[in-house]
């Protein structure tokens, strides 16, 4: 375990490019799905959000827990997951990551240690606290991390979370994507203090960082500066990103409730944006950039056919994997 | 009268309705306000009623029902919104062991005139945690009415009846129906609670349903007519009180039961049904009686599998033969 | 064989021979280290575990079964303790919403390992937020088993079974049988979940009880000997898997049932008990069948009103010989 | 409505003191019925907190909300229900508080605005909440105070309960009786802040007072100031009252896991015996206060006798007042 440098090298970012750009195209995909009909009930994209996952995700090692919301697509593939397995998740496939039995708010990648996204606001943070601890006991040098939104600071779990976490000394990362906003409310509105999420650290003396959600490089420091505090026993961090969702809550939401000068400053500030001026700075050419995007839309257009291509469920089922003989009997 | 309004419409008609008459009427709830609710269940209520009476909350379960229950307390009769049933399990405790116990443990001392209204149901590919029918959760807790309307009128009526009732009413919006459409109620309606409706005239047997699975027997009970046989169709409309007389009058007469519920066969409400029948209305049944309920498992997310354990009316229909083709 | 021990020593004796064996269980829970627990449950776990192994945890219901959730999902079996069965309210949505379901919405990719074990019922007057039976608040979500030990020896075999068991399971501990004596069980005793236990042979009633209700359905069972009434008593010590088998094959020769539960009778387990017999033993029964239930009232403080609120043997024989009567 | 003056007249002293001795004198006998057996069930004494709830209820208004937790005989008192109807309650009588039906873990005088004792840990905070949103509203200008303990300050309704009331500004005063102890294990060990509630207060950008809680003049402007601040409109107030419990958690407890040394401290620091002292500072004589105490004793010992006297609730009452209309039917 080391901590990452301050600024990664050409490759590095290239792949972390690679990795934004093939959740931005999953997302796409996804969500045109879902207007024409072939992804049923909800999906909650990250469009916007991709540099919490990717630098979160390349600051830790593989063995780490990451433990995500409803929102969570970008952090199952930067964990691991295949555009293709999500997609058919989504299209209730037979060869979804779940076996179309979790949907889009359920996606998890066990053998990655992507232990799950979680559709009820803040219930992860105790769970992702339960691995911290077993990590500990077990002596394993793991890290669990929490992803949660800004509006899953204003409920009971949350504060139980962190005041366990802290009296504990426990190794978790405590991550907010604050995209500034709960289903169709500004946060503002109903949290009391400025940050939601650094703002309650004090209440558990814990160290927190407000970063910008939107700089891949940023988070990736971030994360592995508390990953190395955590590992060393020094307890858990709290980390603020700063970011936006760039599509509506869910499904069709169009976002009509925010300011249309809001939203355009933040796409001013798109994570591949931020990334590929960096990238240019760094003396990557634009066509090399944009060869990326192609790839990931190719890749994903082949997940696409392959999901499209996948059976349904067989309806027996339904009556697996209840309990861990694989069965769902409950009487004699 | 004869114009339609949707479910969906009819609870925030309901509400409406009581808010106007009644302004110690207040709703409290995540995104109902300028929002208008994730289901649009609370449209028009904020423009009308402003932000004295209809307040935006942090997603805070607790609080949410908490503070409805302190402000029961204290001359006020709040209407709580949790968005999804599935998520009254984040403020169970209010819900089971203070709002109900409070005017008990007083010795009658304090009455708690509040209304949780909550989006209750599968059959939309939301999948386990925002997908279930926990009526039946409510149901195991003494010290609450319980409402789930199955028609636009019906919840107009029992929403009103909630609101001003003394005592804490459940009410349980079926996500399945809210598009659906039905007969608007005359002007001021109001229905007792407790009482259950005839939907269906039958002398075979007894169909016992609820909210979503009424239109699901009917289903049933329509196909069925195709062959001779009659279904009575009772749609219970509330759990507590529950209306156990009508049941009973009508398996007295048909000496058959099939119940319909949505939540799982383990503990579900058709299972106090059941067993008040076999009890008090043992010698009248002729027959096994039936309950076709959801599978003892969570809700998938695939459509084909989310159907295959829920109540359908291919399931009510074999359940009916069966009854009629034993005894 | 011989000796003697209590249910409240066999709890912590059921957890240290798991925990001898089995490195990875672990215990978390309020006061349950050098305090020994409120009930002294854990009495000498901590002595001879040691901090790494026994944790003293905040007021945080929520924080403790979250926690036991994500460390059984990495490897550890732990045992949460919620010291009175009420607090279940406080994590219900661990209990019920995340636990039971994640094993199954993840298609099988993950198992959650892990023993929540509390205090439950009543009949110490504890009052109406610490008394409640709320056993059946767990039945009605599939994805939990469910043991309610009866005696010393089942505590212990239970207690093993479901800290071996892969699949999340909730041990309800009575309140009124912690100071009850019998017989301890053989070394490294293990019962397998889901077999009911026949506590007493006879010909002309099937009495079905669970944990409280076993002793108070025998009492009744030997008054009723007296004069010349045969009870089957059956233990069913789980609720989850639940062994209806067992039920089924008594009232086919009995033709008669009560049930006895302490949980309230609105929603109460015997209700699916009943359905089950009144579907698949219809035919075998001769007379209504009976539950003896609380009552649908929080539970009162004053020891005679709560005694008027829970089942007790005269309720039973009078439920018993009505069955007889009738029929 | 005014703010007390810091020095209350000797007056006010005296009666302060009488209601303090009632208090010491009723759980004094509640202990004393409970080993004797005529107490059954469970008792939470709160004998060496009665500062708390006379400072409190001497700066409130007649109409103020107060809601306590199973701790909760020296508020019952302190708002005005008499020591027989309390000890009625506590010897299962007709005559008791709430009619034999709620016990010593829920005493309620509604008439007096005391809205409850809860048993479980927290529950109240955002009841207590809903009483203030409820004045607000109704613009009655009453505030609700929520008496709770250092162990409610890590569970989930806490957090959100001061989360909104910090929002909605809300007249509600947070009390935490800080007596070092939940059960049988110190606060210090599962608590990430030095003040439990105190240290709370910057998560939700609310005023915080610790303050001496065995000074009952200091806990009476304290409470007067906050109140004075909530009834303005200018929102909660967190205040934490050092004390500490002379008798152990409930029942017959011992409360071995408290150092002798600790117990002995805070005994010499016996609120009645500080106010007692501050009473012959202003001049009063101590056989003046002693007839204070011998006079509580008798009253006591009167409600005793007469609660002795009572009988049982009728058993038919274990079925009425389920619903408002006095009634349990539950179904046809
Ligand atoms: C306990 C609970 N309450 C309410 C909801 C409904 N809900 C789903 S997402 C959401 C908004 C969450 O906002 P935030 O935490 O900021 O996450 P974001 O959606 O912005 O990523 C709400 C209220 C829920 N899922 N769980
Ligand atoms: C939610 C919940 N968890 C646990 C308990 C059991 N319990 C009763 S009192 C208590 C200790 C509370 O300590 P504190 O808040 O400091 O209050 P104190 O008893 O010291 O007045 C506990 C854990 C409970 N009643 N409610
Ligand atoms: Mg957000
Ligand atoms: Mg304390």
């Amino acid at each position: 375990m080391t901590v990452v440098q301050d600024e990664p090298r050409v490759e590095e970012l290239l792949e972390l490019y690679r990795r934004m750009s093939l959740i931005r195209a999953t997302e796409k995909a996804a969500y045109d799905l879902f207007m024409s009909g072939l992804v049923k009930g909800t999906t909650h994209l990250a469009s916007g959000q991709e540099a919490v996952a990717v630098g979160a995700s390349a600051a830790l090692e593989p063995d780490d827990y990451v433990f995500a919301t409803y929102r969570g697509h970008h952090h199952a593939i930067a964990r691991g997951a295949s555009p293709e397995a999500c997609l058919a998740e989504l299209m209730s496939r037979a060869t979804g990551l779940c076996a179309a039995k979790g949907g889009s708010m359920h996606l998890t990648v066990a053998d990655h240690n992507m232990l799950g996204s979680y559709a009820i606001v803040g219930a992860h943070l105790p769970i992702a606290c339960g691995a911290a601890w077993s990590a500990r006991i077990r002596g394993s040098g793991q890290v669990a991390v929490a992803f949660f939104g800004d509006g899953a600071t204003n409920i009971g779990a949350f504060h139980e979370a962190l005041n366990l976490a802290a009296v504990w000394r426990l190794p978790v990362l405590f991550v907010c994507e604050n995209n500034l906003y709960m289903e169709y409310t500004s946060i503002k509105t109903v949290t009391a203090v400025a940050q939601p999420a650094a703002g309650r650290a004090p209440a558990y003396q814990l160290p927190a960082e407000v970063i910008d959600g939107n700089d891949v490089v940023a988070v990736r420091k971030a994360v592995s500066a508390a990953a190395a505090r955590a590992r060393a026993g020094d307890g858990p961090t709290v980390i603020e990103a700063l970011t936006y969702r760039q599509y509506g809550h869910s499904r069709s939401d169009p976002g009509k409730y925010r300011p249309k000068e809001e939203v355009d400053a933040w796409l001013e500030r798109d994570p591949l944006l931020v990334l590929a001026e960096r990238l240019r700075d760094r003396g990557v050419d634009q066509p090399a950039i944009d060869r990326l995007d192609s790839r990931a839309r190719e890749e994903v257009a082949a997940a696409v056919d392959a999901a499209k291509a996948a059976p349904p469920p067989d309806e027996s089922t339904a009556f697996t994997d209840v309990w861990a003989d694989g069965g769902a009997q409950w009487r004699t | 009268m004869a114009d339609l309004i949707t479910y969906r419409e009819a609870v925030a008609a309901g509400i409406a309705q009581e808010m106007r008459r009644d302004p110690t009427v207040v709703c409290l709830g995540e995104d109902i306000g300028t929002a208008e609710g994730v289901f649009k269940t609370t449209a028009g209520l904020f423009a009308e009623f402003g932000p004295q009476r209809v307040w935006d909350t942090p997603i805070s379960e607790q609080a949410i029902v908490g503070a409805a229950m302190g402000a029961a307390m204290t001359g006020l009769r709040p209407v709580a919104e949790i968005m999804f049933s599935d998520f009254l399990a984040c403020c169970w405790d209010y819900v089971a062991n203070e709002i109900p116990k409070m005017r008990y443990m007083t010795g009658g001392q304090v009455t708690v005139p509040l209304v949780v209204r909550t989006a209750n149901g599968g059959g939309l590919g939301f999948g386990a945690q925002h997908s279930q029918a926990v009526e039946n959760w409510a149901m195991a807790v003494p010290g609450l009415k319980i409402a789930a309307p199955a028609t636009p009128a019906d919840m107009v009526g029992l929403m009103a009846a909630a609101i001003r009732s003394d005592d804490p009413v459940l009410v349980f919006e079926h996500k399945q129906l809210l598009a659906s459409k039905g007969e608007a109620p005359p002007d001021d309606h109001v229905l007792p609670l407790g009482v259950a409706e005839v939907r269906r005239r039958g002398d075979d047997v007894t169909l016992v349903a609820l909210a979503s699975t009424v239109p699901t027997a009917l289903a049933a009970a329509e196909r069925l007519a195709g062959d001779g046989i009659g279904c009575e169709v009772i749609d219970l409309r509330c759990l507590v009180p529950l209306d156990a007389r009508t049941v009973l009058d009508s398996v007295a007469r048909t000496s058959r039961l099939v119940i319909v519920e949505e939540n799982p066969y383990q503990d579900g409400w058709g299972a106090t049904v059941a067993s008040i029948v076999a009890d008090e209305g043992f010698y009248d049944l002729d027959a096994p009686l039936k309950r076709v309920a959801g599978a003892c498992v969570p809700l998938p997310f695939a459509a084909n599998l989310e159907q295959a354990v829920i109540p359908t009316a291919d399931r009510v229909a074999t359940a009916v033969r069966q009854t009629l083709d034993s005894g």
